[in-house]
């Protein structure tokens, strides 16, 4: 079948049948996951839920396209509590997700202690994602410093939403990663969504696009439909070369869908006005004949049904006990070198 | 039987209809949703800001510095420590300007634990708010007082900090303790919370309050006992007063304190008190190094050591980097009714 | 003769001889007075200087310019600690200055409590200047909300120099002066003398112009030579009319010298590799004929031995004693309206 | 006899030559000027920042995540007010990412009064940086303690906050107290200070100095005595030194601890003094409200109540919104000789 045969030989930069297969299979998985938790918070099986429906188009390809491993040759990832899609797609484990909703002693991000979402992964440069606003901008210049004294090909990625972009922490990151033959590796990523909770971005920004904030220090940026994976994939991957080859900021804003509001808070249902992205996907990957609607629903039982077996078990694991909260506030100091003689100055 | 975030928001909009509030403002503070906790629906001059803490409270210091009455909001104090710069600047404005500006503004903030809201959402802000210079600070426990604490912080020519204990912005009052002229908890609801759904064309009813300004730098005694004193506010105030209340079974008779002004605070009450019962237990939520708690112990024994029959004591939030989300985390990290009630018989079978 | 002809009938816009003449009284006013205010400080009349020689080509314009007043309808000034040459063109009394040097009670500005050119005058809407950099820019926008609401002509002006755009207040400024439907009256100056204390803004800015931060809010903007009064006077007074009649922001940015270095701290020696904008404009107008070098010598002796003896003068007022330290810190509190019976709750 | 400005350079050369330090930087930290009060001057790893406490701070966190060691600096700390939300963030980062991510980071910055700094270059720290949970604290008064507790905090693989007194930073060690290696005074200035002019060609000779790293927590004793115990930490401490001195000749032996470290703070220590004295006054220049000797004076009367013979003293900053610039308001404001001399006195003479 021709658009099959397309899709075997793909035009230049296009994806392979297989890698738009593997996102949508992400895409769903996230989705589903997302969900689960949404159900998980809703059943008294967790106190809050904040996460990322609706950006599975952008924060997939995000997460293909990072290169993943620990220290200064990989990429660092500063992001926000609607990265999942982004998690999963490096290979995050869905039961963590449900760890933390469930604030286990066995949540490896935060050992029982932070919300669902907020990752904190070494092994894959993820830094602590933190409830606070947009501070990953201030924090981000230090990562990619480093690799820029470093060398190679290590990127720092950092990316939060569009209303937080009025916090101080998004102007620091442009001038700091923009110093004169101090450039940084450093990829901005806006995920616009067109609100702040339950404020409209455009009662509150005068900016045509965020992204334009970028040009006065001479950065490059563009603006990308972050609805449509391949679109997505296509801009991620043309900014991350430039950061990557250039050792050059950029900026780059995608819009995006909020597809179950704002969180748990603003009571988690599915908005019907939005954009879905996944939806949108299926329709296109099924009229192109890479999967039929059946494959789709038989995918989407499986891991309903996976994810749901997983949540009871999560249930079930044992909660961190008070002695937590005092663990892990100081690392170990190193054995101490002092000189006797003279330690204390008597 | 209004809740306190109702109460909020009948002070707020007595603010803006007859003692000169020009601006109600924050993030989610305006239309539609009237603020996070509902505190700022259905006012005339609320408006949503941009996600910018130091634009809110430096907005807010230049309402102020042109005359005009702002009541401004930070969603949650969590995101204050951001503008404690600000906040120096604000309370310095009139002294550094040899008097001539004075800074009428208000800053609200919810505080306190006690919703599992994680590191983030727990946060108290008294020790950091009680060490800036030239601000009052108020922290309501009971609708009526939320309401007339409101009104005194509004008609305040300096800044004042209005601390709200989330976990007690949903609670109703007390029998006895409405607020005069406040109707029926149905119908107050139906006019003034704003509805569900599109709420384009709703307007309030607001019910006649009067201005029952409630003095800031006043404490209240909430219940008599002459054995220990116990000085609390916000949230612990309540837990404080259960605790009393289940140890008078065991014939200790506590007096519990309401703060509700940490600056100025009312000395005279706690003096006359602690001079009283000889023993006392401060108790707050905020971390426990350099803590409020820690000035007021240090009053106490600066004046009244040799009225002491037992060391004063202070129960304060564990030193932790935050408040943990599981239920065991928040328990051990913030003070708890047992704890309080062994803290207090301590005190009182303390044998000199 | 010709030239003087030409200043006896400006050409459209040209400023006329008189104020030719008035632009430059003021600015050697301003230089000499910061010239004694320096001299004061190394003789152990003050602790300590801070000042504006090298930009008063651009502060007295901008002084002359300003409606000023008390209240909504005149201009507010968020001004930093280098605006005496304003402060002087409004109508300020140099030996003011003096008394903030040494610290006197009789300090108008802080009562002895503060540095020198930390101005505050509340009858001309001059807010209190502080020595954190460009907190000044946090504030401006609720000046100008307020005056946005009142209408009228009355407009804020916040000043600051360039390393200070850095800081968060800077990006603040411009989103909350440039919300939809909501572009406030706010005129923002960036005096640009290419310093932040030691370091040069080309090791650490990344813009072309400073100014151009505005466009991505579609804020207009502008570049000025601040060293050229009758540029900065035109320069300014555009970007004033427009923000006047249309209610709109505008960040104007001039290029300004620092003549004595940063201040006392690094020695308040005279710089020869700055333009001197006062040398540069008594050339001309004593090209132009508009004034002899004899009169400007004879202005400048008479100015100098008038500051001199203003300063012995200052030198014996007194100094605030303790109890100042704990006056100012509440305003009055208004008489309590609390009604006794409920008044504390019991 | 290097000055604590020359020490602290030196401690820096030694981190960055031996111990790993990668970055030393802040406005105006790197050449030409070295820092406004010279600390940076000649080291390879100092470079200048935009003006952007945050961006400092922030950039100082994202380097100790790359497993950089930065040692970064706010020029003065009436300039890191606008950071408090980012250094909470830095002490939690170890406990909210359960314990995968350490910080090792350096953050000094001079503190305190002295220099008839005014409003903004007299500002204390030591309030509101024990307040925030996660980090080490330390503030040397000598420069011994300069750069040995410097070392410490480099080596350290937490967050550890340099608290300088500024009006100490040019004092000269006393003779005994000089940091081994150090050549004498001229040598040493004509090796390491930056000449004046052109610097571009310059290079320092670092002095050969070992790693004499002072412990974190270790408090120091600088007089003893039996009467009255002292402690105090900072420009107080050779302050209290002289108070202490001059009453040995009324008969008063006072007994001065230098705390050294903040947190963790060396309790050991002021408990043995304390139980032996019966009597203790802490000495410091925050303002007086929800101040960190309130702390030690609370955790004083928990543990040793029935020790003390008098009531702790705490003498602190006035509660005013900052320091004026005329002699006469810096004088009423922050403790003096004077004032403490009384007050130890008072305490020595105290009769139960
Ligand atoms: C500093 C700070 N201020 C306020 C909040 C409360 N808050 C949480 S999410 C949010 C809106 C964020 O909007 P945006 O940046 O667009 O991200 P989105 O949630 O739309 O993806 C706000 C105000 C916070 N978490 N941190
Ligand atoms: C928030 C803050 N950080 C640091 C300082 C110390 N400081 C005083 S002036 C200055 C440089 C300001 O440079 P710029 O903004 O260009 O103004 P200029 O002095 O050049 O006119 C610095 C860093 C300060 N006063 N405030
Ligand atoms: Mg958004
Ligand atoms: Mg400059």
């Amino acid at each position: 079948m021709s658009t099959t045969a397309v899709h075997e030989a793909p035009a230049e930069g296009a994806l392979t049948r297989e890698e738009l297969l593997k996102i949508h299979d992400l895409m769903l998985r996230s989705r589903l996951l997302e969900e689960r938790l949404i159900r998980m918070q809703k059943q008294g099986d967790g106190y809050f839920w904040i996460g990322g429906p609706g950006e599975e188009a952008f924060n997939v390809p995000l997460g293909l396209l990072v290169h993943k491993g620990e220290g200064l040759d990989f990429d660092y990832l500063h992001l926000h509590y609607r990265s999942s899609a982004t998690m999963l797609a490096m290979g995050a484990d869905p039961v963590d997700s449900m760890r933390q909703m469930k604030n286990t002693a066995s949540d490896p991000y935060s050992g029982g202690r932070n919300f669902v979402n907020h990752f904190s992964i070494k092994k894959w440069n993820v830094v602590p994602v933190s409830s606070p606003i947009e501070v990953q901008f201030s924090m981000a210049p230090g990562t990619a410093l480093a690799q820029k004294r470093h060398g190679g090909r290590g990127i720092t990625i950092v990316q939060g939403g569009d209303a937080g972009t009025a916090e101080a922490d998004f102007a620091t990151c442009l001038i700091w990663c923009s110093r004169p033959q101090q450039e940084l590796p450093l990829l901005m990523i806006v995920t616009n969504n067109q609100w702040g909770i339950s404020t409209p971005a455009n009662t509150q920004h005068g900016e045509r696009n965020i992204a334009d904030r970028g040009k006065a220090f001479g950065i490059k940026t563009a603006v990308i439909d972050g609805n449509d994976p391949e679109k997505a994939y296509a801009g991620i991957k043309e900014a991350m070369d430039y950061v990557r080859n250039e050792r050059k900021p950029f900026v780059l804003e995608a819009n995006v869908s909020r597809l179950y509001g704002h969180s748990s808070s603003s009571g988690a249902n599915f908005i019907t006005e939005e954009t879905d992205c996944l939806v949108r996907f299926e329709q296109k990957i099924e009229q192109a004949g890479l999967i039929t609607r059946d494959k789709i629903d038989a995918l989407k039982k499986r891991l309903t049904e996976e994810f749901l077996e997983a949540s009871k078990k999560v249930r079930e694991e044992p909660q961190p006990d008070g002695s937590v909260a005092f663990k892990d506030i100081f690392a170990e100091a190193p054995q101490n070198k002092a000189n006797p003689r003279t330690n204390g100055g008597h | 039987m209004s809740t306190m975030v109702q109460a909020i928001r009948m002070a707020l909009h007595v603010g803006e209809s007859r003692m000169g509030v020009t601006d109600i403002f924050g993030e989610d503070v305006g239309a539609p949703l009237g603020g996070v906790f509902t505190a700022t629906q259905g006012l005339k001059t609320a408006w949503n800001s941009p996600l910018d803490e130091r634009g809110i409270v430096g907005t807010a210091m230049g309402l102020a510095l042109a005359g005009q009455r702002p009541v401004c909001e930070i969603q949650f104090c969590d995101y204050a420590f951001n503008t404690i710069d600000l906040l120096k600047l604000a309370g310095a404005m009139n002294w550094s300007s040899n008097g001539q500006y004075h800074l009428p503004m208000v800053l609200m903030t919810p505080v306190g634990s006690g919703i599992h809201g994680s590191l983030y959402h727990s946060h108290s802000f008294d020790a950091t708010a009680t060490h800036i210079p030239g601000w009052k600070i108020v922290m309501p426990c009971t609708p009526l007082d939320a309401y007339g604490l409101m009104l005194s912080a509004i008609a305040d020519p300096n800044p004042v900090m209005f601390l709200a204990p989330k976990a007690l912005l949903r609670q109703k009052s007390a029998p006895g303790e409405e607020i005069p002229g406040e109707p029926e908890e149905r119908v107050l609801t139906k006019k003034i919370d704003a509805p569900l759904g599109d709420r384009s064309k709703w307007t309030p009813e607001w019910p006649d309050t009067p201005d029952l300004l409630i003095p800031i730098g006043e404490a209240k005694t909430v219940r008599r006992g002459r054995d220990v004193t116990c000085v609390a506010y916000g949230r612990m105030v309540a837990i404080c007063k259960k605790a009393a209340d289940e140890l008078a079974q065991e014939g200790i008779e506590v007096e519990v304190i309401d703060l509700r002004s940490l600056y100025p605070y009312d000395w005279k009450a706690l003096k006359e008190s602690i001079s009283r019962t000889n023993r006392v237990m401060f108790v707050n939520e905020d971390t426990e190094i350099t803590n409020f708690g820690e000035h007021l112990v240090r009053r106490t024994v600066e004046e009244l050591f040799y009225e002491l029959h037992a060391p004063p004591k202070l129960l304060a939030g564990a030193n932790t980097p935050g408040i943990g989300l599981a239920d065991n985390l928040e328990l051990v990290s913030v003070p708890q009714k047992s704890g309080i009630s062994q803290g207090l018989r301590d005190l009182a079978k303390h044998q000199a």
